[in-house]
């Protein structure tokens, strides 16, 4: 392989990049160093297995993933807004829209949902960790080194320019030869396997460790939307990891598997990474789903309508999932009976969908609407959705699909559904649950204005693209107009195009904005019940303490906050007399963070095609696995004058016991 | 609400700044069979998508107006509502009901475009070849050879047939019809057909690299004695393709169009097989060593 | 979805949850996930198994060599049980007995394939002669990579059990890596009959 | 799934081994003795192979162990079908088996 380019070199903007990327790591470590808190972020931070911190890093590193999509997004567009544009060379808009395709999907959607998944279920099945504590800050570290491979692949060696998911045979050797597509292979390699972690993790999180007395059926839906998601992490990564491994035996060992020599099947890469592609995406929204469940009922203060058949639905969706992958290639031309038969899976699929938003509409209904900051994202989300939805059907019916496929229809369908779906989602469920993971509401006015620009931003941006679509526009061209004298008419709706994602780039710096003031200014909630909830989150403090529970809360029913709050208000609540007892905690550790480095290592090492460093880099794993399976002393108790203590501060701050208002 | 509002605002606004040409929106406009028979789905679907999707949004503004949560809201208040079989079996059916009528259209319009789009016309066949970054037409019966353009007869049904070498691509005439994928070491089957005299858009739809968004091409349907005519003014003026040449232009380059007298016996054939084209039973005849008869037998 | 909640609450000991039996079930759930792995190395060999490229074809298989290589493998499976006996015995000489008899059928088994694939090598069908033969490298490669890392587990369970005996931890970590081993002989017998026999057949 | 209940026992394990010897044997008897036709002879060897794959679960791998609901079965169940549907699937779609347009 070619690596007398290292460094990559040639583009203002490269090195304006590495400028500012050694100016901000410089000004970290002096900070670190000045204030001396290197010690504080390695006990604290680094080595830790608690699932809220975890989560908390999980949010900071989506947002950050956000902006770096959200810039790579910008810049598509600047390049786009008029024809023949020269702002960005060939190879670099396609370098830039593989990165915000797979930074968006891979490193920002997913940790996003990973950090809501952490910072919520434990509090709402009345857990005081998840199962594998330890594993949980593996999967962290995993997915964080992960990103930074593909990240750094920005100034070392060049970015990955075959597209989000790399069709072979042009991300084999013989077409994207250097670093690049490695560092693409293995920057999401190494997440994913984070990211199966994840699944195993909550999967046994939610089926053993609810409190003795929640059954299955009384479970917030968000840790039924888990459950359903992680199933279908599940199902799915493990043929992702796969058909990565395949990638990486073509290219490093001279494999075949995909190549156009050696009797290799192209069409064979194209039909695996669906098989796990198509799931991905519900695998990220479901959760969103699931953050909106609990949002409408507690405010419309209402029980969720429907309950059996949204857990259905939801299960539903994460298993038919697995039966459409074909509906991103029925161009392919498999055949015909292949191309009707997913073609009718796929629009199943809206069945449940819909059964979901029905039940949504009708908590609503009959009920007392409060609109909230995350109510808002709702209601954003709901129009938004639907209208992606039903293109995603247009799009499922495969004769029609011959005419949209990788147009610019298609890139408003997904986005329409991404953002409208996945992204109000989560930053629904971000306001919703801020609160409660960091004690701080977040500020109402600057929340409006981010709301405002991005839902005025999005309309405008992706609207006109369903028209570009049908004006025959495809998708991952630099530029238009510059051949052959067609002009298609397609640069009017581009500029308007642009002007949105500007809007939305805006609504995000609002946001930003808002976080750091709320931090700073914030209104302190200081009940643990900031919204009125049902659920068993909002019956501790905000920020809970490292236990969570000092006494595993009793359920009996759904909704368990909520009507023990009304029992509390009409006085029958018989409050036992409490009587701690010593709660097992897990030991914090380093290896989490020091086996993902080896990880990082070995996949920096494979990437350059350093033998002698991606074994060194293996032999690491598996001597953190040893030490690992080595170390007996893992937990600790709590005593149980530590919990009073720590209860009676909190209590003092006048949160748990108040009673209902 | 404001959204759903703000939507159909942006949308209406879209549609007005594109001057509400409507042969702008190549797609919508088909001129031909095959792709009018798309054209009719797609309509469809958008009605059926519609029929639920604007009511459902209806419903949705009047309950959030409804239920807000006022001091002096006089709609009823149900906290503990949360079941109703009616409903559900409601909301259960209709998006049944939906699905199943755009599945059968599907099945059918999918079923229907295997076939050439009219039975009493003798189809001809041209063979599409994606290199990096151009497209190259081979025509077995005219042994002649074209890149970037293509000419056919107008009226006349075409057998597209498809293969790689490069990278894969979708070889994509909006006003005709659907596209499909150029695989290497396929050989892929597209009936298309031109009703009328015109020249049509086509570009390669699928990412290739480097020169991908340079990929257009240029598909003149004329009448069919022109057609006629113009082969063999190609035979006649044109260069010969040798397999030097090939070799030459299927290297990653740009090229404008250009026109071949003759390519070299069974180019496109040897193209499939040395891509892996051996492994497969083509049902798709690579067009070379059979007739238009037997051709329309299979189908 | 529907237990009564008594048996819930006897499921995790008064709040206490049963740590290895959590561990136990996260290990299956893993086995099965990695069940999709070989299920998508199985699908690429399925559709490549053809592609030869004129060269090795399965038609060519070692027949002695991946009979005797089943054979290790069932018995391993087998003595690997075994040591699980011994071990609810109480019987901690009897377990590690069995373990290390385990253990070197294992290495006997990993020998034989690293020696099948330098023979291979030898021939001339090396990892890149062919679409079939990645796929095929592919597949039982990484079985065998999985019987490696089994071999090296239970040398660290060997030492753990050396030094501390037979604990609820311990009972724990050897009922895992028996339960691995038979999951790898379950895969073994799917590329016994898919790649060999099917092969030579 | 504790530890305090198992099917394990010697004659299990000694069962076991002894049936999946037996269901190893055959398919390599037929076919190294090309016994039957292709399609019969992939059919039999397979099936031995499933068999051979459900004595393991129940007579090493003890399925039947544990108490509660059986969370590990439902994981192998689904896993199940997953990996028909990976197999299949897969094999259905590049077999690329008529014209679409
Ligand atoms: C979160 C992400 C997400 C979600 C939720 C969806 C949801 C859906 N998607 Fe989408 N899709 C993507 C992300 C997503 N998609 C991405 C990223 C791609 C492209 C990747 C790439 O190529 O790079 C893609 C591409 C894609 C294609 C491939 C097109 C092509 O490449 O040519 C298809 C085709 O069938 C499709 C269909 C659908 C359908 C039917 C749904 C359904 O689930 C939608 C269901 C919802 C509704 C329908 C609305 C509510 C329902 C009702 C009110 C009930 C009644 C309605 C009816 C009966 C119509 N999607
Ligand atoms: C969750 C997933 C996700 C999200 C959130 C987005 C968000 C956005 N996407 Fe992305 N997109 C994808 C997933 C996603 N995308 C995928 C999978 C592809 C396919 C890739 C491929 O083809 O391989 C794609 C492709 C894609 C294309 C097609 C490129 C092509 O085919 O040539 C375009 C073009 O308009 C686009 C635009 C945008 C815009 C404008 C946003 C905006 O919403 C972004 C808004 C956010 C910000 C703007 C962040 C804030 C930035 C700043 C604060 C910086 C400073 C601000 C300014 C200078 C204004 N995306
Ligand atoms: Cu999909």
């Amino acid at each position: 392989m070619d690596n007398s380019h290292f460094f990559v070199t040639g583009d203002p903007m490269i090195y304006g990049a590495d400028v500012s990327i050694i100016l901000v790591s410089l000004a970290i470590i002096i900070y670190l160093t000045y204030f001396k808190k290197w010690g504080w972020l390695w006990r604290e931070w680094i080595t830790t297995v608690d699932h809220k911190k975890i989560g908390i890093m999980y949010l900071l590193s989506s947002l950050l993933m956000l902006f770096r999509g959200g810039v790579d997004a910008v810049l598509m567009r600047i390049q786009l807004a008029v024809p023949n544009s020269h702002f960005l060379a060939s190879e670099h808009y396609n370098e830039i829209f593989t990165t915000h395709g797979t930074i968006m999907i891979l490193f920002m959607a997913m940790p996003f949902m990973f950090a809501l998944f952490n910072m919520v279920v434990p509090l709402q099945i009345g857990a005081r960790d998840v199962a594998y504590p330890f594993l949980n800050a593996v999967s962290f570290w995993l997915f964080f080194l992960g990103a930074m491979l593909l990240n750094i692949s920005f100034v070392i060696g060049g970015s990955p320019n075959a597209g989000w998911l790399s069709y072979a045979p042009l991300s084999e050797n013989d077409f994207s030869p250097g670093p690049g597509q490695n560092f693409w292979i293995w920057g999401i390699q190494i997440s994913g396997i984070g990211s199966l972690m994840t699944g195993i993790n909550f999967v046994v999180t939610i089926l053993k460790m609810r409190t003795p007395t929640m059954r299955l059926r009384d479970m917030p839906l968000f840790s039924w939307s888990v459950l359903a998601s992680s199933i279908a992490i599940l199902g799915v990564f493990p043929i992702f990891t796969a058909t990565l491994a395949m990638l990486t035996i073509d290219r490093l060992l001279g494999g075949h598997f995909f190549t156009m020599t050696g009797g290799g099947n192209p069409m064979m890469w194209v039909n695996l990474i669906w098989m796990w592609g198509h799931p991905e995406v519900y695998i990220v929204v479901l959760p969103a789903f699931g953050v909106f469940s609990e949002i409408v009922a507690t405010f419309s203060k209402k029980r969720i309508f429907g309950y059996a058949s949204m857990v259905f639905s939801m299960i539903a969706i994460s298993i038919v999932s697995y039966y459409t992958w074909v509906h991103h290639f029925f161009t392919m031309g498999a055949g015909a009976n292949v191309n009707i038969v997913f073609a009718i899976c796929t629009m199943i699929i809206a069945i449940p969908t819909g059964v979901k938003v029905f039940n949504w509409l009708f908590t609503m209904y009959r009920g007392r609407i409060r609109i909230t900051q995350p109510m808002l994202w709702f209601m954003a989300f709901v129009p938004c959705f639907l209208v992606g939805g039903a293109t995603g059907v247009m799009l499922a019916a495969a004769p029609a699909d011959y005419q949209y496929h990788n147009s610019y229809f298609l890139i408003a369908h997904f986005h329409q559904v991404l953002i409208g779906g996945v992204v109000f989602g989560y930053l629904a469920g971000m306001y919703y649950w801020f609160p409660k993971i960091f004690g701080i509401k977040l500020n109402e006015r600057l929340g409006k204005w981010a709301f405002w620009t991005w839902q005025i931003g999005f309309y405008v941006c992706f609207m006109p693209q369903y028209a570009l679509g049908f004006m025959g526009m495809t998708r991952r061209m630099y530029t238009y107009n510059s051949t052959m004298g067609w002009d298609m008419g397609w640069a009017p709706l581009n500029m308007i195009s642009t002007v949105g994602a500007f809007l939305m780039g805006i609504g995000f710096i609002f946001q930003v904005w808002q976080i750091l003031y709320s931090i700073k200014h914030g209104e302190r909630d200081v009940t643990g019940d900031a919204w009125d909830g049902r659920t068993l989150e909002w019956s501790i403090p905000s920020p809970p303490p490292v236990y969570n529970f000092a006494i595993l809360p009793v359920v009996k029913g759904r909704d368990a906050w909520w009507y023990q709050k009304q029992e509390m208000q009409k006085g029958s609540y018989q409050k036992e007399a409490v009587k701690y007892e010593p709660i097992h905690m897990p030991n914090n550790s380093g290896i989490p963070f020091l086996m993902a480095v080896c990880f990082f290592i070995a996949g920096f090492g494979f990437t350059f095609e350093w033998w002698w460093m991606g074994i060194a880099g293996l032999i690491g794993v598996f001597i953190t696995l040893f030490a690992r399976s080595f170390q007996y002393n893992t937990d600790h108790f709590i005593s149980v004058e530590e919990i009073e203590r720590t209860e009676n501060a909190l209590r003092n701050h006048g949160s748990i016991h108040r009673t209902a208002n | 609400m404001q959204t759903a509002k703000l939507s159909l605002l942006a949308f209406l606004g879209t549609a007005l700044l594109s001057g509400c040409d409507r042969s702008k929106f190549i797609v919508l406009d088909p001129r031909g069979p095959v792709g009018k028979q798309e054209y009719n789905l797609i309509i469809l679907s958008v009605i059926l998508c519609a029929i639920i999707i604007i009511p459902v949004i209806g419903i949705f503004t009047y309950i959030v107006l409804k239920y807000r949560d006022k001091p002096n809201n006089k709609a009823p208040y149900q906290p503990e509502w949360d079941d109703n079989k009616f409903l559900e079996i409601i909301w259960w059916g209709i998006p049944i009901i939906i699905v199943a009528i755009l599945g059968v259209f599907t099945a059918k319009t999918t079923m229907n475009l295997t076939k050439p789009p009219v039975k009493d016309v003798d189809p001809i066949v041209v063979q599409v070849t994606s290199l990096d970054w151009k497209w190259m037409f081979t025509y077995p019966d005219k042994k002649i050879a074209t890149v970037n353009y293509a000419e056919i007869p107008a009226g006349v049904p075409v057998q597209f047939i498809l293969t790689s070498d490069a990278p894969m691509n979708s070889f994509w005439v909006p006003q005709l019809g659907g596209q499909e994928y150029t695989m290497p070491g396929m050989s892929m089957g597209l009936w298309l057909q031109a009703d009328k005299v015109g020249e049509y858009f086509g570009s390669g739809a699928n990412f290739t690299g480097k020169g991908f968004a340079h990929m257009q091409f240029r598909v003149k349907a004329v009448k069919q004695e022109e057609f006629n005519k113009w082969a063999k003014q190609v035979q006649k003026d044109s260069p010969v393709l040798t397999k030097a040449g090939y070799k030459k232009l299927s290297k990653p380059s740009l090229e404008k169009e250009l026109s071949f007298s003759s390519y070299p016996i069974g180019l496109f054939e040897d193209i499939v097989n040395k891509n892996g084209g051996i492994y497969y039973d083509h049902m798709n005849h690579m067009g070379d060593h059979t007739t238009m008869s037997d051709m329309n037998m299979k189908k | 979805m529907s237990q009564t909640i008594s048996a819930h609450v006897s499921d995790q000991n008064h709040g206490h949850v049963d740590q290895e039996g959590l561990k136990t079930l996260g290990f299956w759930i893993f086995l099965v996930t990695d069940c999709l792995l070989f299920a998508t190395f199985f699908a690429a060999y399925a559709v490549l198994r053809t592609h030869t490229e004129g060269g090795f074809s399965a038609k060519d298989f070692n027949v002695p060599n991946f009979i005797i290589e089943t054979f290790i493998l069932l018995t391993s499976s087998f003595t690997s049980g075994l040591a699980v006996l011994s071990m609810h015995k109480g019987n901690k000489k009897g377990l590690i007995r069995w373990l290390i008899i385990t253990l070197l059928l294992g290495a006997a088994f990993v020998g034989l394939e690293v020696k099948e694939f330098a023979d291979l090598a030898a021939e001339g069908a090396t990892i890149s002669r062919s679409a079939f033969l990645t796929s095929f490298f592919a597949l039982v490669g990484t079985h065998g990579a999985h019987v490696t890392f089994g071999i090296f587990w239970m040398i660290g369970i060997l030492f753990q059990l050396s030094k501390r005996g037979i604990t609820p931890v311990t009972t724990r970590k050897v009922s895992l890596v028996s339960l691995y081993w038979h999951f790898l002989d379950a895969v073994w017998i799917f590329i016994l009959t898919v790649v060999y026999l099917m092969g030579v057949m | 799934m504790s530890n305090q209940e198992h099917t394990a026992s010697i004659k299990a394990y000694v069962t076991g081994f002894i049936l999946s010897i037996v269901l190893t044997v055959i398919p390599l008897v037929l076919v190294l003795n090309h016994m039957m036709g292709k399609a019969a002879l992939t059919v039999s060897i397979l099936l031995a192979a499933v068999l051979q794959f459900v004595v393991q679960l129940f007579f090493f791998m003890h399925i039947r162990d544990g108490e509660g609901p059986r969370y590990n079965v439902m994981a192998l169940i689904l896993g199940i079908i997953f990996v028909v549907t990976i197999v299949a699937g897969a094999i259905w779609i590049m077999s690329f088996n008529s014209q679409v347009q």
